[in-house]
């Protein structure tokens, strides 16, 4: 490397980076099974990626990707002390991840209006774990995001560590789907 | 003993080692039964004894659990104790409660045991581990709530720590669990999924939390390392134990008629069960290795190291042995399952009462902290003897296990339930050798408390 | 390595991941009450089979038997017994009903349990509705 | 370049990559395994611009940044060989 600049610290703190981790390896065991399933039942996974946008799996993909990007100014701005500009780009990443929610359940009402549900058959199973329990991932995350987002425009909030966290726990789900939407939208 | 009501937990440890005594009497009885199958039959058949061996177990790992609050609570809380009548009392009820449905088993068929008791009114009994009539379960719930409602004032107005909050967790979660024992519908399938919230979030949830605080607070006392340590950790190991033990639920899941999303579900969230057994292991050992004094109590830190490694091998590494769905389809109701069963349950639950027991008893007796070097030594053989007997026992179980899924469920001449039993007497006769091993250590263990010599002096 | 690592996130951890997996677990078990009708067939529980399941429970037949894989692991699965008895409620009740009271010397014996006529029915139709619940084609084979 | 110009053009990035493994992926009804490897090269690709930059484990001390590499990279790994060879 060029410049051999200073090590810095983790962001946030070890104890969310175990969570990260936990919930990592569990979408990891997820996506593996789901890999090893379509190989068993190719034409089901595939008719079934047929019934899928993606379209809105790529509207889904950047608004969770600017969600993150305004998550990370919004820690930046925070620690060079710019509180309130924090707070917007933090509201405007929350708006993206709404963006999301739109997009996301415009797409279950799809599937459910063809009346496809968890048990309708092997890939819909996975398609609905997945997607529902990152959903839910992001759900707790938005929460999250909201809290930090009101407490930088109020009081002379000052805590890096449950800032970073929060972001972090936030790019982790992005992550998630990140590996998510390849291989269940494009992949077929 | 910083607080005197903390000697109310003594009658509850003498208690719980006595039944752990019966438990075992009715282990061996039922051991000797699968190869010699007329064994006290008519008398005392296979199910009865069963209902006693099972009963007697978390008659008296309850016992070992509140008798660890007693002593817990008031050292946390820096206060003494709400009541120690009303614990006394509970006791007694408790004991009462216990014995007479151990006598209600032996002495009258079940059948009339659920007429006398009323059963017809609430049905409740002839599930698994949930046998006790169902006014002995109304008993339990009494005897839980004036045992909550006792720490709970404790600790109210007393110091609050993080020990103290998990193990009233832990507590309350084990009551609350409980009283889905009372709902048994008339849908088999929907009684089934329900007995899983009392056994499963009891074993693979709430226990944990107990366990996890008992463990830190010993690890605490014996190896003076900072509580701010010892308490994020705790509080690491218990979030990952619930995070994957509740929707690990679902390896009960995988044949009992639920939907088939369960399979996908229970094996990938309890595939990551282990880790919190794996990180209690290394958690008692670094604490154990960063001490910063040396506590006279050898046996106590050996029980807490033991149950650690233990647990992580019993519940964690026998467990994932069996239960990713594919696998779990050959062993489902299998020796395989009897073989997770007991290390799991010598390993986490009852090891962690001992370790319990080992370090607060000799402070009830009235020695400064430590048995004498001799006792210590007697305890310290039990302890070996014990855990030796059970990695037998879980390694012939495993062994009668995989034979029998070889010869009763794979290929394409399976054979008869009763023909493959027989051909796998050699290891029955091998694990009741290793549970008569077992019991001489059990009576290791009760000589050890008999052992006299000057006490151990606090080095450090 | 100056890493951040404080109890009150630890706590924040315990409690946030521990309620919201449990929110799950409660979702996804609301879920299965609803899905099981159709796979239990509660539809054909009669009252001779409510009947059945209280005499299995008044023996404590789990003591000995596995049903559906869960119980005790001396007497074999009950939970396809009907199929193995080659579909017929008789064959259970007879040999229910032909216990010897002393056992068999040596071997492994079920006890006598002296049932009426109507309990015998009742178990036996109790089995038969078990037998057809959608186990996921568990266990592998008639051996159960 | 000022921290805040980075995080852009990481975004940017990000952006496009995601564009063109969308292009690519609806370019054919079944995929061909060339153009497979594309799109999980893609993906691996936004899995560490996202970990270094957005999550800001580019200079931290620590098997943090590793770890999370080697997540994203060893999964799409081990993806593309079950897809390829079973």
């Amino acid at each position: 490397m060029l410049n051999t600049s200073t090590k810095s610290p983790l962001p946030g703190d070890v104890a969310m980076w175990v969570l990260i981790l936990a919930e990592l390896s569990v979408f990891a065991l997820l996506f593996l099974t789901y890999a090893v399933n379509r190989q068993i039942h190719p034409e089901l996974f595939f008719n079934g990626q047929q019934q899928l946008h993606p379209i809105a799996g790529s509207i889904i993909t950047i608004a969770l990707l600017s969600a993150s990007f305004f998550v990370a100014l919004s820690v930046n701005l925070f620690k060079q002390q710019k509180s309130r500009r924090a707070a917007y780009a933090m509201w405007t990443a929350v708006s993206f991840g709404l963006v999301y929610l739109a997009v996301k359940s415009w797409e279950y009402q799809q599937l459910f209006d063809l009346d496809i549900g968890l048990s309708t058959d092997s890939f819909f199973t996975f398609y609905y774990l997945l997607t529902v329990f990152h959903l839910l991932h992001v759900i707790l995350g938005l929460g999250l995001l909201c809290y930090v987002a009101s407490k930088l425009l109020t009081s002379k909030w000052h805590e890096p560590n449950i800032m970073e966290s929060i972001a972090s726990y936030w790019h982790m789900v992005d992550l998630v789907w990140l590996i998510l939407f390849p291989l269940l939208y494009l992949v077929h | 003993m910083k607080f005197q009501s903390q000697a109310v937990a003594k009658p509850y440890f003498i208690a719980a080692i006595v039944l752990f005594i019966g438990q075992i009497i009715f282990g061996l009885v039922m051991g000797l039964q699968y190869v010699i199958g007329d064994f006290l039959f008519p008398a005392i058949p296979f199910n009865v004894a069963r209902m006693v061996h099972t009963n007697l177990l978390i008659i008296w790992l309850l016992f070992g659990f509140m008798g660890s609050a007693y002593y817990l609570i008031p050292e946390e809380s820096e206060t003494e104790l709400y009541s120690p009548k009303l614990a006394i009392a509970l006791f007694w009820i408790f004991l009462a409660a216990g014995v007479l449905t151990i006598i209600g088993y032996l002495a009258v068929p079940y059948a009339t045991l659920a007429h006398i008791t009323g059963n017809d009114l609430l049905p409740t009994m002839g599930r698994e581990f949930l046998e006790m009539p169902t006014i002995t379960k109304v008993g339990i719930v009494i005897v839980a709530l004036g045992f909550l409602f006792n720490i709970g004032m404790t600790v109210l107005k007393g110091r609050k720590t993080a020990i103290s909050m998990i193990m009233i967790m832990g507590q309350v979660g084990l009551a609350v669990f409980f009283l889905f024992s009372f709902y048994n519908p008339e849908n088999l399938i929907l009684d089934k999924i329900f007995w899983w919230w009392v056994v499963h979030l009891w074993v693979e949830g709430v226990w944990e939390l107990i366990m996890g605080s008992i463990l830190a607070f010993v690890l605490i006392k014996t190896t003076g390392v900072d509580r701010e340590i010892i308490e994020k950790w705790l509080y690491m190991i218990i979030a990952m134990a619930l995070i994957t033990g509740i929707l690990g639920t679902g390896h009960h899941y995988f044949w009992i008629g639920a939907p088939e999303y369960w399979q996908l579900i229970g094996s990938v969230f309890s595939a990551m069960e282990p880790i919190p057994f794996f990180m209690m292991t290394l958690f008692a050992f670094n604490m154990v290795n960063q001490r910063r004094r040396e506590h006279p109590n050898k046996a106590a830190v050996l029980w807490a190291l033991g149950t650690a490694v233990m647990a992580f091998l019993g519940a964690g590494v026998w467990g994932f042995l069996h239960t990713l769905a594919p696998v779990n389809y050959f062993t489902h109701g299998t020796q395989i399952t009897a073989a997770h069963g007991h290390m799991a349950f010598y390993g986490a639950y009852v090891m962690i009462v001992l370790t319990m027991i080992s370090y607060s008893m000799p402070m009830m007796r009235g020695r400064a902290a430590a048995n004498s070097k001799a006792s210590q030594t007697v305890e310290m053989w039990s302890f070996w003897l014990m855990t030796v007997a059970m990695v037998f026992i879980t390694l012939f179980l495993t062994g009668a296990g995989i034979l029998q899924i070889f010869l009763q469920r794979m290929g394409d001449s399976p054979q008869n339930f009763m023909v493959v039993q027989e051909r796998i007497q050699i290891f029955y006769w091998l694990r009741e050798a290793a549970g008569v091993m077992f019991f001489i250590g059990l009576m290791t263990y009760v000589a050890s408390f008999f052992v006299k010599g000057k006490e151990a002096t606090l080095k450090g | 390595m100056s890493e951040a690592f404080t109890k009150s996130m630890a706590r924040n951890i315990f409690f946030g991941g521990s309620l919201f997996f449990f929110l799950v677990f409660v979702g996804l078990t609301i879920h299965t009450t609803r899905e099981l009708p159709e796979r239990d067939h509660r539809e054909n529980i009669n009252e001779m089979v409510v009947l059945g399941k209280k005499v299995w429970e008044d023996n404590n037949c789990i003591g000995c038997h596995t049903l559906l894989g869960e119980g005790a692991y001396f007497a074999p699965e009950l939970g396809n017994v009907y199929t193995r008895f080659g579909n017929s409620k008789e064959a259970i009740k007879g040999f229910i009903m032909s216990r010897p009271v002393n056992g068999i010397p040596g071997r492994r014996s079920m006890p006598q349990f002296n049932l009426t006529e109507e309990e015998l029915e009742g178990i036996a139709e109790f089995l038969k509705w078990t037998s057809e619940v959608n186990t996921a084609n568990w266990p592998p084979n008639i051996q159960g | 370049m000022s921290k805040n110009t980075v995080l852009f053009i990481t975004w940017v990035a990000l952006i496009i990559l995601t564009l063109i493994a969308v292009i690519v992926g609806e370019s054919s009804l079944h995929i061909s395994s060339t153009l497979l490897i594309v799109i999980l090269v893609l993906g691996a690709i936004k899995a560490q611009l996202l970990v270094d930059h957005l999550m800001g484990l580019r200079y931290v001390a620590g098997p943090w940044r590793l770890a999370l590499s080697l997540y994203s990279i060893v999964l799409f790994l081990i993806i593309t060989l079950i897809y390829l060879l079973v």
